[in-house]
C-alpha cells in the first residue's frame, strides 16, 4: 500500500466512484431504490449535487497527500538521502492554511445557500400533512381533508409543494426520505415543519432515523408520489370510512372486530371500533407492509401479525390475540375488503 | 546512560523510591509508572471486550432479517460498544500513556499528586466493573452513548440500565477529573530546569491540553446525567415538556461534553503522532510553533461546534450556521498538523519500522475521516447524512484511524521502555498489515451503505434495500481486523514474556525518557537533567549533564516556574498509601447505594469518604519551632 | 515616565490578551449570536427588549470581530517585535514569548475567520428562518 | 496612557514571568475550583435556558421566591469571606489564635447560612417541590448543590481547625489553609451568582 504511484491512487478512486452509481441505480426498480444518491426531491437532488462537489475535492486532495506521502517513503530509498533541516514553515502554511482555507470558504458559502433553499419550498405549499411519531409507526392525517387518517403510508402529488408537519407521542424519531429530503426530528414538545416536492412519480421508502427503542429499526413509511388525479381518488379513498357491501364470511370478520379486543386498540371508521391506541384500519387491505415494513401486507404475514405480532417485530405493543381457528379466515377477508 | 558517579547515592535513591513487589504494595502504590502500566492493561481489557460486543453485533448484521440478537440485547451491546469504547477503552488509554511518559518526558521523578494518581486509577477500574457487570447480568444501558431523552427518560426506560449509565458515568467522571487535573500540574509546575514552554515536547502539550478540555467539558456531562438520574429516580421534570422541561436541553448539556469529548480522544493520539515520528525520520517535527498553534486552537474551538450534531432538530438555521462556520474552520488546524507531518517525513530520513507503517496507516485514514468530518460541517449535508451509517464510517474513520492507529503505533514504539522488552518485527508487520486491511474493509463499505439510506443503530433490516453486499463485506472486514488485533495481544504478551531485553534508548528518540533505563527506576532521573533546546536527548549538554550532573537526593522532586522553568525549589513526594484505595472503595459504596436505592447505604458510604479523605490529607504532627510560631 | 512595575504589568496584561484574545470574544460571539438567537426564537419573540433580533446579532459578531483584529493586531506587533529581540540577544525568554505570541496570531487569525464566516450567515438568513 | 503601551509592547515587558511562588496545591485547588465552576454555569446555563423559552417566569401557582430571608442568608455567606482572610493572614504571621478564631467564626457564619436554607426549604417545600415542575426541579438542584458545596466547605475548615488545634499550622506549614481560603471564596462567590440569577432576576 505504501509505495503505489500516484497514478494508480487516481484510477482507483474512479473505479470505486463509479461502483457507488452503479449501485445507485441497479437496485430494485418497482420501487425507488432508498438513496440519497438516485434523489428526485427538490431538497435531495440539491444535496446530491453538494455531495458529488465534495465528493470530487476530497478525492483531489487525497490525491495530493498520497502523492506527498508517496514521494516521502520512495525518496527514503535513494542513496544519501540525508535530514534537511529547515522548519517548512511555508510550505505547511501554504498546503495546510491558505489552500484549505479557499477551498472551506468555498464549500461553506454553498452550503449557506442549499441550506437557504431547504428552508421553503419553491412555491406555497397546496397540501398539508401532520405526521405523528409513535413508537415504531407513523400516524398520518390529512387536515384539508376530514377522516383522512392512514399509517405508514403517505401519499403527495406530483409537482406541488406538500407541507408535512412533524409532531411525536412518545420518544424522539426522524422523519427521513432519502430520495426526496433532508431528515427533520420530531421532538418532544415542539412543531417540526418540512417539505417534499417531485417531479418524478414513483414510490419511495422512508425510516425513521433517530434511535427511537428496540424496534427503530422497522418504523419505515412509503411515500408516493402520483399524478394530481389519482392522488384525489386516493384521499378520497382514504377518507371515505368502510362501507364496502361483505359477504356472510366478512360480515362474520367484521362482527368477530368488533367484538375482540381489537376494537379497544384500533380504529375502523364506519364501524363500532373506536380504539385510539394502535393505528387507524379503515385502509389496511390497501397498505405496502405490516407493522411499518416489518413483513409484507399478505394473507399469510397478516394471520401470523394477528395471532402473534411479537414473532414478526418483538417487543411493539400489540400483544398476540387469541382468535379460535374457525374465526381467523373470516377475520382475515375482512380485514382486506378494508381498501 | 544515567551511570552517575556516585553509586552509593544511586542505591540510596533505589531505597528510599524503590517499592518491595509485594501484595501490599501492589494495591498501595503510587508510582507513575505502574499506575500508567495498570491504566493501559485496564483499558486494553475493556477494548477486548467491547471489540467483542462489535464482533456480535457484526455478525448479527452479516445478514439481512438474521436472528443472531434480539432487538434488546443488540441495543444493550451497541450502547455498550460505543459507551465503553469511547469513556472505558480511549481516555484511560491515553491517561495511561500520559500517566508513564509525561513526568519521563518532562524530567520530573513523579507526577504532582502521586496519591490522587493512583486514586484516579481505582475510581476507573471500579466504574469499568460496574458498567460491564451489567452487561452480565442483561441490565446494561440500552439507549445509545448519547442517551437521547424522553427515550432515557422514565416512562421509555423504566428499567435500571440508565440508572447505570447514568451514575456509571457520574463515578468515572471523578477518575477523569482528577486525572485532567494531575497532569495540567505536573506540567505546569515540575518540568525539568530549562524547559520553557517552547521546549515542552509535543505529546506533553496534546497531554494537557486534552485535560483542559476535561476540564471544561465533563461538568456538562456531569449536570446532564445528574438531571436525568434526578427525572428518572425522583421525578424531576428537567426534560419533560409537559411540566415546563425541555428535551433539546439534554442534548445541548450532552453535546457541549460529547464534540470536546471526540477531542479529548483524539488530541492525545496526535501528540502520540508528533512523538514517535521523529524517532523514525532522524529529525524534529517541522514548524514546532504551528503545531502547538493547532493543539491549542483545536482544543478551544472544539467547545464551539456541538449543534452540529443537532442539525436536524429544527433549530433556526442562522444558530446552526454559527456552528457550521466553527465546525468548517477547525479542518485548518488539523490541515497543519498533516501537512506538518508529511514535510518531516519529506525533510527527514525516513527508517521504516511497525511504529512507522501504523503512522502511515493513520495519516490515510485520518485524512479520510477529516474529509467526511468537514462534509458534516456543511449544514445542508448533515442533515441527509447524519444519524445513518456514512456518520458510523466518519467517526470509525476518526476514532479507530485517529486514536487506535497512533495508540498502536505507541504501543510498540514505547514497549522497550514500559517493559524493557523489544517486541518481534515480522509477526508485528502482519498485524498491521492485517487491520489496515481489516479496518478499510469493514468501514469503508458503510460510506455506500449509509449513502445508500440505512440508518444507524438497527438491528437488523430487510432484504430488498441493497444493504446486504455492504453489511456482509463490513463484517468480513470485522473478522480480518479481529485477527489483526489479535496478533498485536499476541505480539505484546510474547515480547513481555519472552522478548529480547531491550535497550536504554533503541530507537535513538529525541525525548528525555530515552535517557533513562528499560524500564525506568523507580526515581526515573538520578540526575534532574537541564534543558537546552526542544530535543534533549539529542542536545549533548543534557545527556552529559545526565552522566554526570549532582544527583538529587532524598523522596524529593523539583518544581519549576510554569512558563519558563526556572527551578523554584524541591518538594517531599508522599509515601505509598493505602487511602486512596479507601476512598475509591468508599466512592464505590456510594454509587452502588444510589444505583441499588439503599440510601440508607449510599449515606454511610459518603461518612466512609469523609473519614478515607480526611485522613488522608491529615498533617502531620509537627513541633511549634518545625512549623513556625511566633 | 510610568513606573517599570507599571509597565511590566500592562505588558503581561497585553501579552496575554494577544494570545487569548481572539478565544474570548469568539466565545462571546459564540454566546451573544447563537444563545440570543435561539432562546428568543425557541420562545416565539422576533426581539429582544425591543431591539430587533437582527440587530442584536449582528452586534453579537461585529463587536467581538472588532476586538478579535485587535487582538490580532497586538499579537502580530508583539511577535515582530519579539523576534526580532530574539534573533539579537541571547535572552531564552524571548523564544518562549515570540511562540505564544505566534500562536496567538494564527488563533485570532482563525477565531476572526469564524466570526466572519458566521456573520456572512446573518446576511444569508432571516433571524428565526427554521 | 500610551507611553504605557509603547513601553508594554517592548519585548522585554511582554515576556514578563509571572510573580514564581505557586505551589503545586494551589494550581491544584485552582484546576478544581475551576471544574467545578463550570459545573454551576452549566446548571444556571439550563436555568436560564428553560427560562427564557417558557412564556411566564416562574410558572403560574408559584410566586417569586421571597427575598427576606435570603437577604439575611447573604448577609451571612459573603463576609464569611473576610474570617477566613484574617485566620490566614494571621496564620502566615505564626499567630495560631487567629488562625483558630478565625476558622470559628467561619463556621458559625456558614452554619447560619444552612441553617436558614433550611428553614427557607422547609417554607418552599409546602408551596412546590422539586417535582412540582422545571422551575421548582431546576431551583432545588441549583441551591441544593450549593448548599451541598457550604457543607463540604464548613466540613473542610471545621477539619482545618481540628488541624489547628492539634498544632499543625505555623508561618512555615499552612498551605492548606490557604487551599481552604480559595475554595470557601469560591463558594462566596457562586452564591452571588445564584442569587442574582434565581432570586434577583425574575423580579427585574
Amino acid at each position: 500500500m505504501a509505495r503505489r504511484g500516484p497514478l494508480a491512487g487516481v484510477r482507483r478512486c474512479a473505479l470505486m466512484a463509479c461502483g457507488l452509481l452503479l449501485v445507485g441505480a441497479a437496485a430494485g426498480c418497482s420501487r425507488e431504490a432508498q438513496s440519497t444518491l438516485h434523489a428526485s426531491g427538490d431538497g435531495a437532488r440539491r444535496i446530491e449535487g453538494l455531495w458529488w462537489l465534495m465528493f470530487w475535492i476530497s478525492m483531489a486532495i487525497f490525491a495530493e497527500v498520497m502523492v506527498l506521502l508517496g514521494w516521502a517513503l520512495w525518496r527514503r530509498r535513494r542513496a544519501g538521502a540525508r535530514v534537511r533541516g529547515g522548519d517548512a514553515l511555508g510550505m505547511v502554511t501554504v498546503l495546510g492554511v491558505v489552500a484549505p482555507l479557499v477551498i472551506l470558504v468555498v464549500v461553506y458559502g454553498l452550503g449557506l445557500r442549499d441550506l437557504d433553499a431547504l428552508a421553503a419550498p419553491p412555491q406555497k405549499a397546496s397540501v398539508t400533512v401532520d405526521v405523528m411519531g409513535h413508537q415504531w409507526w407513523w400516524e398520518i392525517h390529512y387536515p384539508d381533508r376530514a377522516g383522512a387518517v392512514t399509517a405508514n403510508e403517505m401519499h403527495i402529488p406530483v409537482g406541488e409543494s406538500v407541507l408535512v408537519r412533524l409532531r411525536m407521542a412518545d420518544v424522539q424519531h426522524s422523519f427521513w426520505v432519502p430520495n426526496l429530503m433532508p431528515k427533520t426530528d420530531l421532538i418532544a414538545g415542539k412543531l417540526n415543519k418540512t417539505w417534499l416536492r417531485t417531479d418524478r412519480a414513483g414510490s419511495y421508502r422512508a425510516q425513521c432515523a433517530e434511535y427511537c427503542g428496540q424496534q427503530h429499526a422497522f418504523m419505515a413509511l412509503l411515500v408516493v408520489a402520483e399524478p394530481r388525479a389519482s392522488f384525489d381518488a386516493w384521499l378520497a379513498r382514504t377518507a371515505q370510512p368502510a362501507t364496502t357491501t361483505l359477504t356472510a364470511a366478512q360480515a362474520r370478520g367484521k362482527a368477530v372486530f368488533e367484538q375482540s379486543s381489537c376494537a379497544s386498540c384500533h380504529t375502523v371508521r364506519g364501524t363500532s371500533a373506536v380504539g385510539t391506541v394502535g393505528p387507524d384500519l379503515t385502509t389496511i387491505g390497501s397498505r405496502w407492509s405490516l407493522g411499518a415494513g416489518a413483513a409484507p401486507n399478505d394473507a399469510g404475514h397478516l394471520a401470523g401479525w394477528v395471532v402473534n405480532s411479537q414473532t414478526i417485530k418483538p417487543g411493539n405493543a400489540m400483544p398476540p390475540q387469541p382468535v379460535s381457528a374457525q374465526d381467523l379466515p373470516a377475520l382475515l377477508s375482512y380485514l382486506q375488503t378494508l381498501k | 546512560m544515567s551511570v552517575s558517579t556516585e553509586p552509593a547515592k544511586l542505591d540510596q535513591l533505589e531505597q528510599e523510591w524503590g517499592e518491595r513487589p509485594s501484595l501490599h504494595s501492589w494495591f498501595s502504590t503510587v508510582d507513575h509508572k505502574r499506575i500508567g502500566r495498570r491504566y493501559m492493561v485496564t483499558a486494553g481489557i475493556f477494548f477486548i471486550i467491547a471489540g467483542l460486543d462489535a464482533m456480535i453485533m457484526r455478525t448479527q448484521l452479516a445478514r439481512p432479517n438474521a436472528t443472531v440478537l434480539s432487538p434488546e440485547e443488540y441495543d444493550q451491546l451497541f450502547t455498550m460498544h460505543g459507551t465503553a469504547m469511547i469513556f472505558l477503552f480511549s481516555t484511560p488509554m491515553f491517561f495511561g500513556f500520559g500517566n508513564f511518559l509525561v513526568p519521563l518526558m518532562i524530567g520530573a521523578r513523579d507526577m504532582a499528586f502521586p496519591r490522587l494518581n493512583a486514586f484516579g486509577y481505582w475510581v476507573f477500574a471500579f466504574a469499568g466493573i460496574v458498567m460491564f457487570s451489567s452487561q452480565l447480568v442483561g441490565k446494561a444501558p440500552d439507549g445509545g452513548w448519547f442517551g437521547y431523552v424522553p427515550l432515557t427518560d422514565k416512562p421509555y426506560s423504566s428499567g435500571i440500565n440508565l440508572d447505570v449509565y447514568s451514575l456509571g458515568l457520574l463515578f468515572l467522571g471523578v477518575s477523569t477529573t482528577i486525572g485532567a487535573i494531575n497532569f495540567i500540574v505536573t506540567a505546569l509546575k515540575m518540568r525539568a530546569p530549562g524547559m520553557s514552554l517552547n521546549r515542552v515536547p509535543l505529546f506533553v502539550w496534546a497531554i494537557v491540553a486534552t485535560s483542559f478540555m476535561v476540564i471544561f467539558a465533563l461538568p456538562a456531562l456531569n449536570v446532564a446525567n445528574a438531571m436525568l438520574f434526578l427525572d428518572r429516580r425522583f421525578g424531576a421534570h428537567f426534560f419533560d415538556p409537559a411540566h415546563g422541561g425541555n428535551t433539546l436541553l439534554w442534548q445541548h448539556l450532552f453535546w457541549i461534553f460529547g464534540h470536546p469529548d471526540v477531542y479529548i480522544i483524539v488530541m492525545p493520539a496526535l501528540g502520540i503522532v508528533s512523538a514517535v515520528l521523529p524517532a523514525f525520520c532522524r529529525r524534529g517535527v517541522v514548524a514546532y510553533p504551528l503545531l502547538v498553534l493547532s493543539i491549542v486552537t483545536i482544543s478551544i474551538i472544539s467547545f464551539g461546534v456541538w449543534v452540529h450534531h443537532m442539525f436536524a432538530t429544527g433549530l433556526p438555521q442562522l444558530s446552526y450556521s454559527f456552528f457550521s462556520a466553527a465546525s468548517t474552520l477547525i479542518t485548518i488546524p488539523s490541515g497543519i498538523q498533516i501537512f506538518a507531518w508529511l514535510a518531516t517525513m519529506l525533510r527527514g530520513r525516513i527508517v521504516v519500522r511497525t511504529p512507522f507503517l501504523f503512522l502511515v496507516g493513520f495519516i490515510v485514514t485520518f485524512v479520510l475521516g477529516g474529509f467526511t468530518g468537514v462534509m458534516f460541517a456543511i449544514t445542508a449535508f448533515d442533515q441527509q447524512v447524519t444519524d445513518s451509517y456514512f456518520v458510523v464510517a466518519h467517526f470509525h474513520y476518526v476514532l479507530f484511524g485517529g486514536a487506535v492507529f497512533p495508540m498502536l503505533a505507541g504501543i510498540y514504539f514505547w514497549l522497550p521502555k514500559i517493559t524493557g522488552k523489544m517486541y518481534a518485527e515480522r509477526l508485528s508487520r502482519w498485524a498491521f498489515w492485517l487491520i489496515f486491511l481489516g479496518f478499510n474493509t469493514t468501514f469503508f463499505p458503510m460510506h455506500i451503505s449509509g449513502l445508500l439510506g440505512m440508518p444507524r443503530r438497527i438491528y437488523s433490516y430487510p432484504g430488498d434495500l441493497g444493504w446486504d453486499v455492504w453489511n456482509l463485506i463490513s463484517t468480513i472486514g470485522a473478522y480480518i481486523l479481529a485477527a489483526g488485533l489479535l496478533l498485536v495481544l499476541i505480539g505484546v504478551i510474547h515480547a513481555v514474556r519472552r522478548g529480547a531485553p531491550a535497550e536504554d534508548d533503541p530507537w535513538g528518540g529525541d525525548t528525555l525518557e530515552w535517557g533513562t533505563a528499560s524500564p525506568p527506576p523507580p526515581y526515573n532521573f538520578a540526575v534532574v537533567p537541564p534543558v537546552h533546546g526542544l530535543h534533549p536527548m539529542w542536545d549533548e549538554r543534557t545527556t552529559t549533564a545526565l552522566a554526570t550532573g549532582k544527583v538529587l537526593e532524598g523522596h524529593q522532586a523539583m518544581t519549576t516556574s510554569e512558563l519558563d522553568g526556572q527551578v523554584e525549589g524541591t518538594i517531599e513526594m508522599p509515601e505509598e498509601s493505602l487511602l486512596p484505595l479507601a476512598a475509591a472503595l468508599a466512592i464505590l459504596v456510594v454509587v452502588l447505594g444510589l444505583l441499588w436505592s439503599w440510601y440508607w447505604m449510599a449515606g454511610v458510604g459518603a461518612l466512609f469518604v469523609f473519614g478515607t479523605v480526611a485522613r488522608w490529607l491529615w498533617p502531620p504532627e509537627r513541633s511549634p519551632e518545625e512549623a513556625g510560631v511566633a | 515616565m510610568p513606573t517599570d512595575q507599571q509597565v511590566r504589568k500592562t505588558g503581561g496584561l497585553l501579552f496575554w490578551f494577544a494570545v487569548l484574545g481572539g478565544a474570548l470574544s469568539w466565545a462571546v460571539h459564540l454566546f451573544v449570536a447563537w444563545g440570543v438567537d435561539e432562546t428568543t426564537c425557541g420562545g416565539g419573540h422576533t426581539d429582544v427588549a425591543g431591539i430587533p433580533l437582527r440587530g442584536v446579532v449582528a452586534a453579537g459578531v461585529v463587536l467581538p470581530a472588532l476586538v478579535t483584529a485587535a487582538a490580532l493586531l497586538v499579537a502580530w506587533r508583539g511577535w515582530r517585535r519579539a523576534s526580532a529581540a530574539k534573533r539579537s540577544g541571547d535572552d531564552p525568554r524571548m523564544e518562549r514569548t515570540g511562540m505564544l505570541l505566534l500562536v496567538g496570531l494564527g488563533a485570532d487569525a482563525l477565531f476572526l475567520a469564524i466570526i466572519l464566516a458566521g456573520g456572512a450567515a446573518v446576511l444569508v438568513f432571516a433571524p428565526c428562518q427554521r | 496612557m500610551t507611553a504605557v503601551v509603547e513601553e508594554a509592547t517592548e519585548p522585554r515587558a511582554l515576556a514578563s514571568e509571572m510573580p514564581a511562588g505557586r505551589t503545586t496545591g494551589w494550581w491544584g485547588m485552582v484546576m478544581f475550583v475551576t471544574t467545578e465552576a463550570t459545573v454551576f454555569a452549566a446548571l444556571l446555563g439550563s436555568y436560564f435556558y428553560i427560562r427564557f423559552q417558557s412564556g411566564q417566569w416562574p410558572p403560574p401557582g408559584i410566586e417569586d421566591p421571597k427575598l427576606t430571608k435570603v437577604v439575611i442568608m447573604t448577609a451571612l455567606l459573603l463576609p464569611s469571606s473576610v474570617p477566613v482572610m484574617w485566620a490566614e493572614r494571621g496564620i502566615r504571621k505564626g499567630q495560631r489564635w487567629r488562625l483558630r478564631a478565625g476558622l470559628t467564626i467561619t463556621l458559625v457564619l456558614g452554619l447560619g447560612f444552612l441553617a436558614m436554607q433550611a428553614w427557607e426549604y422547609s417554607e418552599d417545600l409546602k408551596k412546590h417541590t422539586l417535582t412540582t415542575d422545571a422551575y421548582s426541579s431546576l431551583f432545588y438542584t441549583i441551591t441544593g448543590f450549593h448548599g451541598f458545596h457550604v457543607a463540604v466547605g464548613l466540613l473542610m475548615v471545621g477539619w482545618l481547625l481540628a488541624a489547628s488545634l492539634r498544632g499543625s499550622f505555623g508561618y512555615r506549614r499552612h498551605e492548606r489553609v490557604r487551599l481552604t481560603a480559595i475554595y470557601w471564596h469560591f463558594v462566596d462567590l457562586v452564591w452571588v451568582a445564584i442569587f442574582l440569577s434565581l432570586y434577583l432576576s425574575p423580579r427585574l
